[in-house]
């Protein structure tokens, strides 16, 4: 395969600006594509070229494929990079790239068939024997197959009403001798609450945290995993903080993850960069969760511990390059990636689009900034709230989780509210210092996570407003022509009503 | 120079006396204490202010008249005013929540819901208006028990941020 | 020794935030001093305490010991680290830190006096058996001696007139058929030249390389070499891009080199972080040239390959900690510092101080920057015009220069001039891509370095320019009551003349 | 409308015509070239700039009546005047290096030395001042040959950015 030269990125932020870094690294040249709400947007001017793919909703313009297509033929792009999101894990958008002759960089449309739907995908796992959460999610019909099964799958385990949702109808079992009795009961409350007794089996998973493997493979079968990240900060199912390697992670479970994550994704034929979800119980059981068919949010850790470029290697692999590596790299030191949102935590994580009046983003060792904003940038309300993915590295966790304190610190965003007060609380929690969270920390420590006031803090920002008071009056009575100047004076008309007026 | 300042959750008004003593400096006392603050502004709203040796990187927002302000990781709010001005909002009450309050929309979006009409009683906390952004869907809350006087949202329609919602008194 | 719980940094801009930024990161507090011209410096805001020290000048504050001490007194801080320059390699100063009972963080006063003056370091390095540039420095009385001694050195040599100066009086030797005829030739220019004939004899180096070696003590003696640093690309003495590993380096020679520097640390009793410089010739001997007693401005390569934070190791080892490497790590990687200057290349490099009115630093995959600057900042023209060092790392040499090639071209400062393209054409050069370049390299290719302009990029500009042109007689139509709004009008008095009374 | 552009050591000016279309469109014709660009002038002097497809992301400078262009790596300098500018500055020659040629200070720093005096005949590239900045010296050159006119330069004090120093005729 011939080399690519050109390559249109089909996304638009801080993800396409990562993609595009590389291109420029590479000598590859750029074409973006851009809604009406992205003109001003970065990803437009850190491209060599720019077209006009429609309004803004992602619907009519960074979903259409035709028009990404047409942009990119318009290009004279060879090749598509389609960020996460958007058109990246839609096996019909690389279908129809194949036919317009261009490079999709990403899996073929089989891997993404294979793994799309939750149920398919379960299927396709069992069969390559990689273990799901396990679960009949058929009723089951009697007493003693049931408790066969439950025994099987291990206790502790969940009586589910098949007819029940919500929560409603479930019911924990502990160990065996309680199953007969959970068994008859759950059935009788499905049948009083929704009028059908049919009851299925799932494994209880304790504590679950959220661990995934990062797969790489070529074009030749060549497959290979690239560690682990760690992404239980979560809420709503949001990642928030993710890190590598993972806390709760030994190098022998280390191994068997990256073999059947491996495993996974050679069971579909993959091609290129992927993740592997899985669950991670208490007793640090392992169950496949689902498997993301792109390049993650979260790359950077991987890319911090592994020396490697995600990107690069992508466009090395859509290339017919072969791997350069055989294995995963021991991973050297420890990754933390904090998202920056534009959001209030404080108000419900209310979006908080709107214009960025001032940007300072932190530097010195071992800090990445991702971004895709810039001072004068009105973060519009179409899309995905995120302003930036802050990552850090140092040899160790504990080292880790200071500098990204410390860079944090350093971070200052005005005009939009940011949650960057609420990142520094989870990176100062002794849960998260610990490293034992699991999927429900940050949901469970919410008010926690809030934070309080510090007194002094808030006596030091008393007298800073003061001065601020001050100032802004003097300016306002100098750029009077009938004030009195400094300290005041009252003829003429009073500042405070032109002030007023002003509004 | 005495100034008011009211910080935002708090209900009473904080009075400061500021003295400037040229070059920067201020002798500051509130709550009994007095401060000498060596305070320059710096460009784009940030202000470096020395304290008893101390140092603080401090950035301010405005927002009508309110100032945000940044200082080792926390944000406060005030609403700052000296006498003079106080006694031009003697009228409108907006030092305190007693009086008419005036909910605004928190950032741009889209009113996808509207949950009371004018003449409507509420409580302290009742939601008002639901405002889209972002794909969210946020209820903006009343501030205070009270009736529905003015009612500008639309079900529908496009807001910019601040734009005046609802009234309630 | 107790721990460090507060550090005053006698410094200011780019390394005085490095420095605080470490401290943060472990837990410890930090005083800034600031002279007249720094109250709105970076550097006192991010330390959580600062003291004025003086004026201006910095012999008026940064430079006055006194000073420095009583406000380290003030702060109560229990050590001062001094960064470079300034007081960082005075030894009186860290008598005077002793003193005072304060810890100064850098190597001890003796260590200093054996190193800081160049004959008597010179005749310390001998006496260790570390290869120094060989010379007589006295004039030699005979033929016969002169060239037994220009034999033992090994040709090429020089022939230098004792009473010269200025190039004069200089005589290159390429074998030893051709010395006697030389010798006396030289002599009798030195007689005719300066009326004495006396001559001495030093090595001649051939395209010389300015190599250093990074080492690190603690203060029990265990010493070890973290590799080198390629300084070449030097202006006047002044260094401008520094990378490691140096591309003309083997592993034996580093081993080699590392050993003497290791060696030369030890002749000294050194402590903490110090740099051996050395010249390496075009036959890649070395030979000792000095070392530097403090923290080196391009000590972030060497923390990007070896992952380890010297700043951190120097607080350390000031604490009596014992060191926790035996050996210098392999170096994992390529990195390249290249030094953003506030002055105009294509001016004879003229400082360019005033106000910075915009900035954008470049971000993404390892990038790092550390600055002491940022929007708004007056660049004062007290101090030196350096206001970033930028460093990035990549697995190899090649992508580490398309990398900092990359991460530059995303640099904007306005409101003063910089170096940036200058750095870019350094970076581009095939000299300095193919690796062998010398210390004569920058003021070889000065009028290459300056760079050509691409007349399509010209013609875009002059588009460009047109355009805010245009934009800007609209805004100052509109600004005039006047005026007769977008097109122009007649009407009232001319916006032009206006606009130029304004001036 | 016709602009005149003159990049910095050019001698002649170079017409441009730009028609408005609207929606930060515009037509832009030069050296026979007609360009339809795309040119939407963000916040501080940075403007996003589409001509054919390619994308530019240019940074402006302004400094006095010249206009500092970055694009793409590459700084150019001009000096943008409509016709009716044009006409008002022909007096003062200020398009051209022939006439009167005011020399000021590049950065601010000290005036060590004054190398000429009033009435001296100087030749293009004669050294005029030197002025230090940053311990480092800086002589100034004649941009032309002439005569010095005006001399405002003294030995020995300060001067700020774009000081007048020196006028050759």
């Amino acid at each position: 395969m011939p080399k690519i030269r050109k390559v249109l990125v089909a996304n638009r932020g801080e993800i396409a600006i990562r993609v595009m870094r590389t291109c420029k690294e590479l000598g590859i040249a750029t074409a973006a594509v851009y809604s009406e709400a992205d003109r001003a947007a970065l990803h437009v001017r850190t491209a060599d070229q720019a077209f006009f793919v429609g309004p803004p909703p992602s619907r009519e313009s960074y979903l259409v494929q035709q028009r990404i297509i047409d942009a990119a033929k318009q290009a004279g792009a060879d090749a598509i990079h389609p960020g996460y999101g958007f058109l990246s894990e839609n096996a019909s958008f690389v279908r129809a790239c194949e036919a317009a002759g261009i490079t999709f960089i990403g899996p073929p449309a089989s891997a993404m068939d294979a793994m799309g739907e939750k149920t398919r995908a379960r299927a396709n796992m069992i069969k390559a024997g990689v273990p799901v959460v396990p679960g009949t999610t058929e009723p089951i019909a009697t007493l003693e197959e049931a408790r066969v099964y439950a025994e099987k799958i291990g206790f502790p385990v969940m009586l589910k009403a098949a007819g029940g949702g919500g929560g409603k109808g479930m019911r924990k079992v502990e160990r065996g001798g309680d199953f007969d009795s959970s068994w008859r009961a759950a059935k009788s409350e499905a049948m009083n609450a929704f009028g059908n007794d049919a009851v299925y089996i799932e494994k209880y998973l304790e504590k679950p945290h959220h661990v995934e493997i990062q797969v790489f493979a070529d074009q030749y079968g060549n497959t290979i995993h690239l560690n682990e990240r760690e992404c239980s900060a979560q809420r709503r199912h949001q990642k928030v903080v993710e890190e590598t390697p993972s806390p709760i992670l030994t190098p022998e479970m280390r191994a068997k993850m990256g073999e059947v994550a491996v495993k996974a994704a050679k069971a579909v034929n993959y091609v290129g960069a992927g993740t592997v979800e899985f669950l991670v119980d208490v007793h640090r059981n392992f169950y496949f969760l689902e498997m993301n068919t792109r390049l993650q949010v979260e790359h950077p850790v991987t890319e911090w511990v592994t020396g490697l470029d995600l990107v690069a290697m992508q466009i090395r692999a859509a290339e017919g390059e072969k791997l350069a590596l055989t294995h995963a790299p021991e991973p050297r030191g420890h990754s933390i990636e904090v998202r920056v949102y534009a959001e209030d935590p404080a108000r419900n994580f209310m979006p908080s689009p709107g214009r960025i009046t001032y940007l300072r983003v932190p530097g010195g060792p071992n800090v990445r900034d991702d971004s895709g904003v810039f001072p004068g940038y009105t973060v519009p309300n179409f899309y995905d709230p995120m302003i930036s993915k802050l990552s850090v590295w140092a040899p160790t966790r504990a080292e880790a989780i200071a500098r990204a304190q410390r860079a944090l610190s350093e971070y200052v965003v005005k005009g939009i509210t940011t949650n960057i007060r609420y990142l520094k609380a989870i990176l100062a929690h002794p849960e998260f210092i610990a490293g034992d969270y699991d999927t429900s920390f940050l949901t469970r420590e919410h008010e926690t996570l809030l934070g309080k006031e510090d007194p002094k803090l808030t006596e030091m920002a008393l007298l800073a407003s003061a001065v601020h008071a001050y100032q802004r009056d003097q300016k306002r009575a100098k750029s009077l022509p009938t004030a009195a100047g400094p300290g005041g004076g009252n003829g003429g008309v009073s500042p405070w009503k032109l002030a007023l007026r002003r509004r | 120079m005495r100034y008011f300042t009211k910080q935002q959750g708090q209900k009473e008004a904080v009075p400061v006396d500021l003295e400037p003593l040229g070059n920067d400096l201020y002798k500051l006392t509130v709550n009994g204490q007095t401060y000498q603050v060596d305070a320059l502004m710096l460009e784009h709203g940030t202000m470096t202010m020395l304290v008893d040796g101390q140092s603080y990187s401090v950035e301010f927002e405005e927002n009508g008249d309110e100032v945000g302000v940044l200082l080792r990781g926390q944000v406060s709010r005030f609403d700052v005013a000296d006498e003079r001005r106080l006694r031009l909002r003697a009228g409108s009450a907006a030092f305190s929540v007693e009086g008419k309050q005036l909910v605004t929309a928190p950032m741009p979006g889209k009113v996808v819901k509207v949950l009371v009409k004018v003449g409507d009683e509420v409580k302290e906390g009742q939601g008002l208006v639901v405002v889209e952004a972002m794909k969210m869907e946020n209820e903006l809350k009343s501030p205070k028990a009270g009736k529905v006087t003015e009612l500008f949202a639309k079900e529908g329609t496009a807001v910019e941020n601040n734009a005046k919602l609802v009234v309630v008194e």
